[in-house]
């Protein structure tokens, strides 16, 4: 089992190595970009199996205590979260093959092993037990997120990436502060120990390290008003970039907000986390309705549903906190798949630009069944994934009877089907624009890339079937995460 | 630039580049037990390397491979207890006697220090092949694109 | 803890706080780096007091070495950032001759869009 | 069964996509087995006394959400509509399209969707269920609704028709969630009568639900537009099947809700406003099939006012009404969609002589308009009876409104029905007519026919009502369909009304109407939804301005407020002046430099005084105690300042004049921001909670780590895989650089 937590971040980076020295042989290092990914994907459906049976696995990386050493925890909460991650950038990995080149063609030899990085990353954030660790697998993350936004040195890139690169800086120089904060206070960065001695401080000092590490985690999430990064940068990447980038990186700086703020007891803070909630989810989708651009619509629904994730936590009950996990692991691969259908959209018509495209559905009706069960799904609709997590968060309010939240929470859900119908009329609907002639944006395997996209829609599928089992181990998960005498003690046994 | 292909100084660099690269050396195999490692090695590797490059003595190529394989020593290093069965990160301790050096006693952090290293020489030489710092080491007649 | 320690961090904070709040890339580069040492100082005066070089075998009692782990990882991280941003500055230089940071162009597009409507608004009334 | 016949469905629906390929009438063919089936079965079944039974298939067991049916009396009532009626409506749509029209698999299988999601609908035992499934029908009317989409009032009206529909769920949603909450169970069987000021706020946000799926005032106004859909659909949905689902749901919903006052009231308002602005609605309009979508409002306003009234009989008059409205409703658009397809037109002022033309549609037309205004010999005319002798029962208030509303409502149903018969059929220039089109008369004539035959075997009519009211209220059992109910009130009444209407009618038929009336209530909506659509761009302008500096002001803005808990919480008994006099020293040269270099205008001097500070820090990191710090610092600061030359080493030598308005905030925000940080350090470290172990880590770095420098036994071992992490971030960092810079490189080969 230990072996397993290793294997997810080891092997990506391993293959990111590799990767990186065989770089211009495209078959080679496909494969082994392929074989890496799966294999951590593997180990984290084992992973998963595994804690789901026998409970919480605690590496002690080096061998040592957790006093003094790094320690790899993979409660239920973290083994969740993680296969369904990593078999998104596995499934995008795959779509990435088949769009050979991009319209600007630089470098695409890259992208693969800085995929491999940011898996990694990825992996060590969900695991990691120790929050400067924590600090370090952000900064992979970012780090690799950097450059698959700006590699190819296109001008809209290099604008939108001195912003994504600057906010995340100043969001990585408030959590250095942070960081330093809670060593004065407690004299640890362990995640279990702080559990122990961060309830120990005077509420000032408590509620400051809380709200301090809500505006960190909240600028990584994208919450209201720190979100403005997001929808300037993820447009301007190529495809498989923004799909990764939307399944995964606000959804670290939420799974980090939840971890963090339960285990530490922050409830008193939970009335703040409802009001940005709200704003975050209508002021997304606001911004979503405001645009023209099926890219830039979707990238502004990621900061409207991360509202929702931050309801289920604010409410700070066992109930809120379940939806909050059954919604973070239904919006992961949602959102990615949404993001490759735009990519479809765009390789078929060469624009992702509502005012310029239409008459998709009977010219290309696979397309818009592709995006017509994520949409829905987004929009809250059921019998799909995204039904039951929206279902758990609301219920969960309004089993809190927080009035307020609820009503923002339905007022958002009728903002997004409003812009998911947008999205469905210009670009599926109406008439074919007879004015633009398709110029790919992509050149590569059509087939690969819908088989991807199909595998994606499946496994979203996959997810509403089984949101019964999923719910159960999230309520689990919710329970664990806020019974943090059970975590110290896993941590420290 | 000054320092562009003047022989006294091309001179004067080659001739401190070794002194220079024992400074490195020294930090590496001493940071286990004396301030240094293999970050701050690097980093004096680093200058020889630029000092060489500005000077026009070298041109800064193979980057990639460099990190690759720097990158492959730390991942590696990391990984292998995981093939005995150990943890990850889990340290071997050896020692051995070396001549001149006296006894070292060290572990597997000796080749994860060595990978830093190289990653970060690595690191110097991208940002001096990136940046084009060979470009001004040229002169301007050089590089003036003819209008 | 030190005040003066203390007042280095706040004024390093301040002056780049100012700094990257600038619309010159070389000036948010440098305001990055300022904070970066705020940072790493505070990790630093997290740790307690000063005391003798963490180095096993001395008598004097040793200062606490983990922050310096820890900062010495923060220095690490950010400098290789830096270098980051400094990459990116050279190219925007390269497309634009100019290190300024530019606002978002759909951004604008939709804010002036909205701002063309009010206009009209205003008129037809 | 249920799951059987469920699973058919769906296959249908694949089945029929796939069976596109070779034509519309093919795959409306293949579609109409699984409805054709479940008929028979629902048929067969009722007619053997089956005894009803429940089946579940589990979801989400932690949220109650279940896949839970039954086959009770209600729901076979309406399979058999559902059913009977959607494979009329396929062989009738068979007629209708074209053989080589266009959207051959998207039609079917759409429409069959259509089908199966209403079907699971009036199965449902559970509130969770129906909601699905209620959403279900939502999706799947807006692509029947936007079938051809390429023209934009066709897109409009079908987007009005989802979010009214979209917003009534999210409203049913919140109701049904606190309905649970209050009466314990999602059980519609087992629903018990609740109280409170929840269940009224869920009474309410259930009848709001409701509202906008039957078209209830003022939610009507998504149905007129979305008879842009074709007219098998129209047929279907928005007279037989999807606009009853707001009926059903009040009747299932009635047993925890008729307590309420609330609930009464809400329901009577929307019942009675429809009912009379749908029939003005249907006596102002000249589109043929506008006029029975309105007709559809008035109706579905009396089926809403009958259940409001929460009586046996008046509950038993509204299933009767719905039962028979069913067949009428889908015979008269089965008849419309005729005149439509071989006139070329549904305006009643170019219509005209219609009976002798199109003798057949005529008859039916008669057969079910006269259902529809109640006149014997037909099915129509029992129900009416019913509800005309419930609301005479009544007493008190409940009687005053409720029967002059449903009297009322009825005369002016009389009025738009004779008007409709008289000016499409009657006198008037006879217009030209196309060959019949034999798989549209069918339909229409079973549908008419039904309501003659239903009139004559009134027995088995009963035998399909009767079980169903009781469902809904047990006291309903002393009631029946009769044929002739004796001269009683009621019946003077009845007649009366018939009277005044067909008087009203003919006087108005014989008007003409110059104008089409104007879209009241739709193109409100509408401007609802651009409202929105034009706010949105408003406020995003104000906040994703796309401003770098402006975010990052707005960034430190937040996290200053964020540590104001902090700052405030502090002590400073643990503050001393300096550990070394040097150290204030350094503090001041660094805080210095750093001052120098915010307003040093070239870049140069910017550098330098980047060196300066870096020179310092080392300073005190020597004074700390951390000698692997002061020199990193030293390596790093001068790779820094190198990289500051040659990285910008092509721009002007002072920083670019940029207008700068706002040089005061961002001031007092750095400045602030300065501030406390300093403050929240001195109070995080305050009162520690705990202590770091400086002596176990010196032990464990000597006797495990075999190193005495500890800070490198901390690196490479203890705290390894931070340094993994860490050059793994530098790694990242040269690729970028280095394609960054190969792009430029290249470009300027180009």
């Amino acid at each position: 089992m230990t072996a397993l937590l290793a294997i997810t971040i080891i092997a990506p980076l391993l293959a990111a190595t590799i990767g990186l020295g065989v770089r211009t042989r495209t078959a080679v290092r496909d494969a082994i970009t392929i074989a890496g990914l799966a294999a951590a994907a593997g180990s984290a459906i084992a992973l998963l199996v595994g804690v789901a049976q026998n409970g919480t696995v605690v590496v002690r990386v080096g061998g040592w205590n957790p006093e003094l050493g790094i320690v790899l925890v993979a409660d239920l909460f973290a083994a969740l979260a993680l296969p369904v991650a990593l078999t998104i950038v596995l499934v995008v990995e795959i779509f990435a093959i088949g769009q050979r080149r991009t319209a600007w063609g630089a470098n695409p030899e890259l992208a693969g092993p800085l995929l491999g990085v940011l898996t990694a990353g990825v992996s060590l954030a969900f695991l990691t037990g120790d929050l400067f660790t924590l600090f370090v697998a952000f900064e992979m993350i970012l780090v690799s997120s950097y450059v698959l936004l700006t590699h190819q040195g296109q001008r809209a890139q290099i604008r939108s990436g001195m912003t994504y690169v600057s906010m995340n800086l100043l969001a990585s120089t408030l959590f250095l502060f942070g960081l330093a904060f809670v060593y004065a206070a407690t004299g640890t960065v362990n995640i279990a120990l702080l559990a122990e001695r961060i309830p120990e401080l005077s509420s000032g000092v408590r509620l400051g390290i809380g709200a301090w590490f809500f505006v960190v985690f909240g600028t990584k999430a994208a919450v209201f008003p720190l979100f403005s990064w997001l929808p300037d940068s993820y447009p301007t990447a190529p495809t498989t970039i923004t799909a990764v980038f939307a399944g995964l990186l606000t959804k670290i700086g939420i799974y980090s907000m939840i971890r963090f703020h339960t285990l530490m007891g922050m409830d008193e803070l939970g009335p703040i986390f409802l009001i940005v909630a709200g704003v975050t989810m209508i002021v997304g989708a606001l911004g979503a309705l405001a645009q023209s651009n099926v890219k830039r619509i979707l990238s502004f629904h990621i900061v409207s549903q991360i509202g929702y994730m931050l309801m289920g936590l604010g409410l700070f009950s066992a109930a809120g906190t379940t939806g909050a996990i059954l919604f973070l692991i239904h919006h992961m691969p949602v959102k990615t798949v949404l993001f490759l259908v735009g990519g479809l959209i765009e390789n078929d018509q060469g624009t992702s630009s509502l005012e310029r495209s239409g008459g998709l559905a009977s010219r290309r009706p696979l397309i818009a069944a592709l995006f017509a069960v994520p949409a829905m799904s987004l929009a809250g609709l059921p019998p799909f994934s995204g039904f039951v997590a929206k279902f758990a968060v609301i219920s969960a309010g309004i089993e809190a009877a927080s009035t307020p939240i609820v009503v923002a929470a339905l007022l958002a859900g009728a903002l997004t089907l409003l812009s998911m119908t947008k999205i469905w009329l210009g670009v599926f609907w109406g008439p074919q624009n007879e004015d633009v002639t398709p110029v790919p944006t992509a050149v590569g395997n059509r087939r690969t890339m819908q088989f991807a996209t199909g595998l994606a829609v499946a496994g979203t599928l996959t997810i509403s079937v089984f949101a019964g089992t999923l719910f159960d181990l999230s309520q689990e998960a919710a329970e664990n995460l806020r019974t943090p005498t059970n975590y110290i003690e896993e941590v420290q046994s | 630039m000054i320092l562009a292909h003047s022989p006294i100084v091309q001179l004067g660099i080659r001739a401190a580049s070794p002194l220079a690269i024992m400074v490195g050396v020294y930090l590496l195999f001493a940071g286990h037990n004396n301030p240094g490692g293999g970050f701050a090695a690097g980093l004096v590797f680093g200058a020889v390397v630029t000092l060489r490059t500005i000077a026009g003595i070298q041109r800064p190529t193979h980057a990639i491979q460099i990190i690759a394989a720097g990158m492959a020593v730390v991942v590696l290093t990391a990984a292998a207890p995981l093939l005995w069965g150990d943890v990850l990160l889990d340290q071997k301790v050896l020692s051995f006697k070396v001549p001149l050096l006296g006894t070292i006693k060290t572990g597997s952090a000796l080749p994860f220090d060595i990978g830093v290293t190289a990653i970060v020489v690595g690191l110097v030489l991208s940002l001096l092949d990136g940046l084009s710092a060979t470009s001004l080491t040229n002169s301007p007649a050089e590089t003036e694109i003819p209008s | 803890m030190s005040i003066s320690l203390l007042a280095s961090i706040g004024g390093l904070t301040t002056v780049g706080l100012y700094l990257i709040t600038a619309r010159s890339l070389s000036r948010i580069i440098l305001g990055f780096s300022l904070l970066g040492h705020a940072a790493v100082l505070s990790l630093l005066v997290a740790g307690g007091p000063p005391a003798a070089a963490p180095i096993a075998g001395g008598d004097a009692p040793i200062a606490n070495p983990l922050p310096q782990a820890l900062a010495l990882t923060a220095i690490v991280i950010s400098f290789g950032l830096t270098l980051f941003l400094l990459a990116l500055a050279a190219r925007q230089q390269a497309l634009t001759g100019d290190d300024l940071v530019e606002d978002d162009l759909e951004d604008q597009r939709i804010a002036a869009s909205s701002n063309e409507e009010d206009r009209s608004a205003a008129a037809s009334t | 069964m249920i799951w059987v016949f469920l699973i058919a469905h769906v296959a249908g629906v694949g089945c029929a996509a796939v069976a596109g390929r070779s034509g519309i009438r093919t795959a409306l063919g293949v579609a109409a087995i699984a409805p054709t089936l479940t008929a028979m079965w629902a048929g067969v079944s009722m007619a053997s006394g089956a005894p009803p039974t429940t089946s579940t298939f589990p979801w989400v067991d932690g949220l109650g959400l279940a896949f839970r049916f039954r086959t009770d009396a209600l729901a076979m009532m309406m399979t058999l509509l559902v059913c009977g009626i959607g494979v009329l409506v396929f062989v009738y749509a068979i007629g209708y399209f074209a053989p080589n029209a266009g959207g051959a698999s998207r039609f079917p299988a759409s429409l069959l969707a259509f089908s199966t999601s209403m079907l699971g609908l009036v199965w449902a035992d559970s509130a969770w269920t129906l909601f699905i499934f209620w959403e279900l029908t939502s999706i799947t009317s807006f692509l029947l609704v936007g079938h051809n989409n390429t023209d934009a009032a066709v897109r409009i009206a079908a987007r009005r028709a989802l979010m009214i529909t979209g917003g009534g769920g999210l409203a049913l949603l919140a109701g049904l969630l606190l309905l649970e909450n209050e009466a314990g169970t999602s059980t519609l069987t087992d629903l018990t009568p609740v109280q409170g000021s929840a269940a009224n706020v869920a009474a309410v946000l259930v009848l709001i639900g409701a509202a906008t799926k039957s078209a209830q005032v003022p939610f009507h106004v998504w149905l007129p537009g979305a008879m842009a859909a074709p007219t098998p659909v129209s047929a279907y949905l928005h007279s037989a099947t999807m606009v009853k689902a707001g009926v059903l749901l009040i009747a299932v919903t009635g047993p925890a809700f008729t307590g309420l006052a609330v609930w009464k009231a809400v329901g009577l308002t929307f019942g009675i406003a429809s009912m009379l602005w749908g029939a003005v609605g249907a006596l102002r309009h000249r589109d043929a099939k506008l006029i029975l979508a309105w007709g559809t409002v008035s109706q579905l306003g009396l089926l809403v006012t009958l259940l409001s009234l929460g009586t046996a009989k008046s509950i038993f008059a509204a299933v009767s009404i719905l039962f028979a409205h069913a067949l009428f409703k889908a015979a008269l658009f089965a008849v419309v969609g005729e005149i439509d397809i071989r006139t070329g037109t549904r305006d009643i002022t170019e219509l005209g002589g219609l009976h002798r033309t199109m003798p057949i549609a005529f008859a039916v037309a008669v057969a079910a308009g006269m259902s529809m205004a109640g006149v014997p010999p037909l099915l129509g005319f029992a129900a009416k009876e019913a509800a005309i002798e419930a609301v005479l029962g009544l007493s008190g208030f409940d009687a005053v409104v409720g029967a002059t509303a449903v009297i009322f409502g009825s005369v002016l149903t009389v009025a738009y029905t004779t008007r409709f018969l008289i000016t499409v059929f009657g006198p008037g220039p006879t217009t030209k007519v196309a060959p019949r089109r034999i798989a549209m008369t069918i339909p229409a004539v079973m549908l008419a026919g039904a309501g003659v035959l239903g009139f004559i075997a009134m027995g088995t009519v009963n035998a399909i009502v009767r079980p169903a009211a009781i469902e809904l209220n047990p006291k309903a059992e002393v009631y029946e369909l009769l044929r002739w109910p004796g001269i009683t009130t009621g019946l003077l009444t009845s007649l009366g009304i018939v009277a005044v209407g067909l008087a009203l009618g003919a006087a108005i038929a014989r008007r003409a109407t110059p104008r089409i009336p104007a879209p009241v209530g739709a193109d409100g909506a509408d401007a609802a939804i651009d409202g929105v659509l034009k706010f949105a761009p408003r406020l995003t302008g104000r906040v994703q301005h796309g401003s770098l500096p402006v975010y990052l002001v707005t960034m430190a803005g937040v996290a200053t407020l964020a540590a104001l808990p902090l700052a405030l919480d502090g002590s400073t008994d643990h503050l001393v002046a300096w550990d070394h006099p040097l150290q204030a020293l350094l503090a001041l040269v660094i805080v210095a430099s750093a001052i120098a270099g915010a307003f040093v205008g070239s870049r140069l001097g910017a550098a330098l005084t980047l060196g300066a500070i870096g020179t310092a820090m080392s300073g005190v990191f020597v004074l700390h105690g951390a000698p692997d710090l002061a020199l990193t610092q030293l390596l790093v600061e001068t790779v820094i300042v190198v990289g500051f030359v040659i990285g910008l080493g092509h721009l002007a030598r002072r920083f670019p004049e940029v207008e700068n308005t706002w040089r005061l905030t961002r001031l007092v925000v750095s400045g602030l921001g300065g501030l406390i940080i300093m403050a929240a350090l001195a109070a995080a470290g305050a009162d520690p909670s705990g202590t770091p172990p400086v002596g176990d880590l010196t032990a464990g770095a000597v006797e495990v780590g075999g190193g005495k420098n500890v800070v490198n036994v901390i690196l490479t071992d203890l705290r390894g895989l931070d340094t993994l992490g860490e050059v793994v971030v530098l790694a990242v960092v040269a690729v970028g650089i280095l394609a960054l810079g190969s792009t430029t490189a290249r470009e300027e080969v180009q």
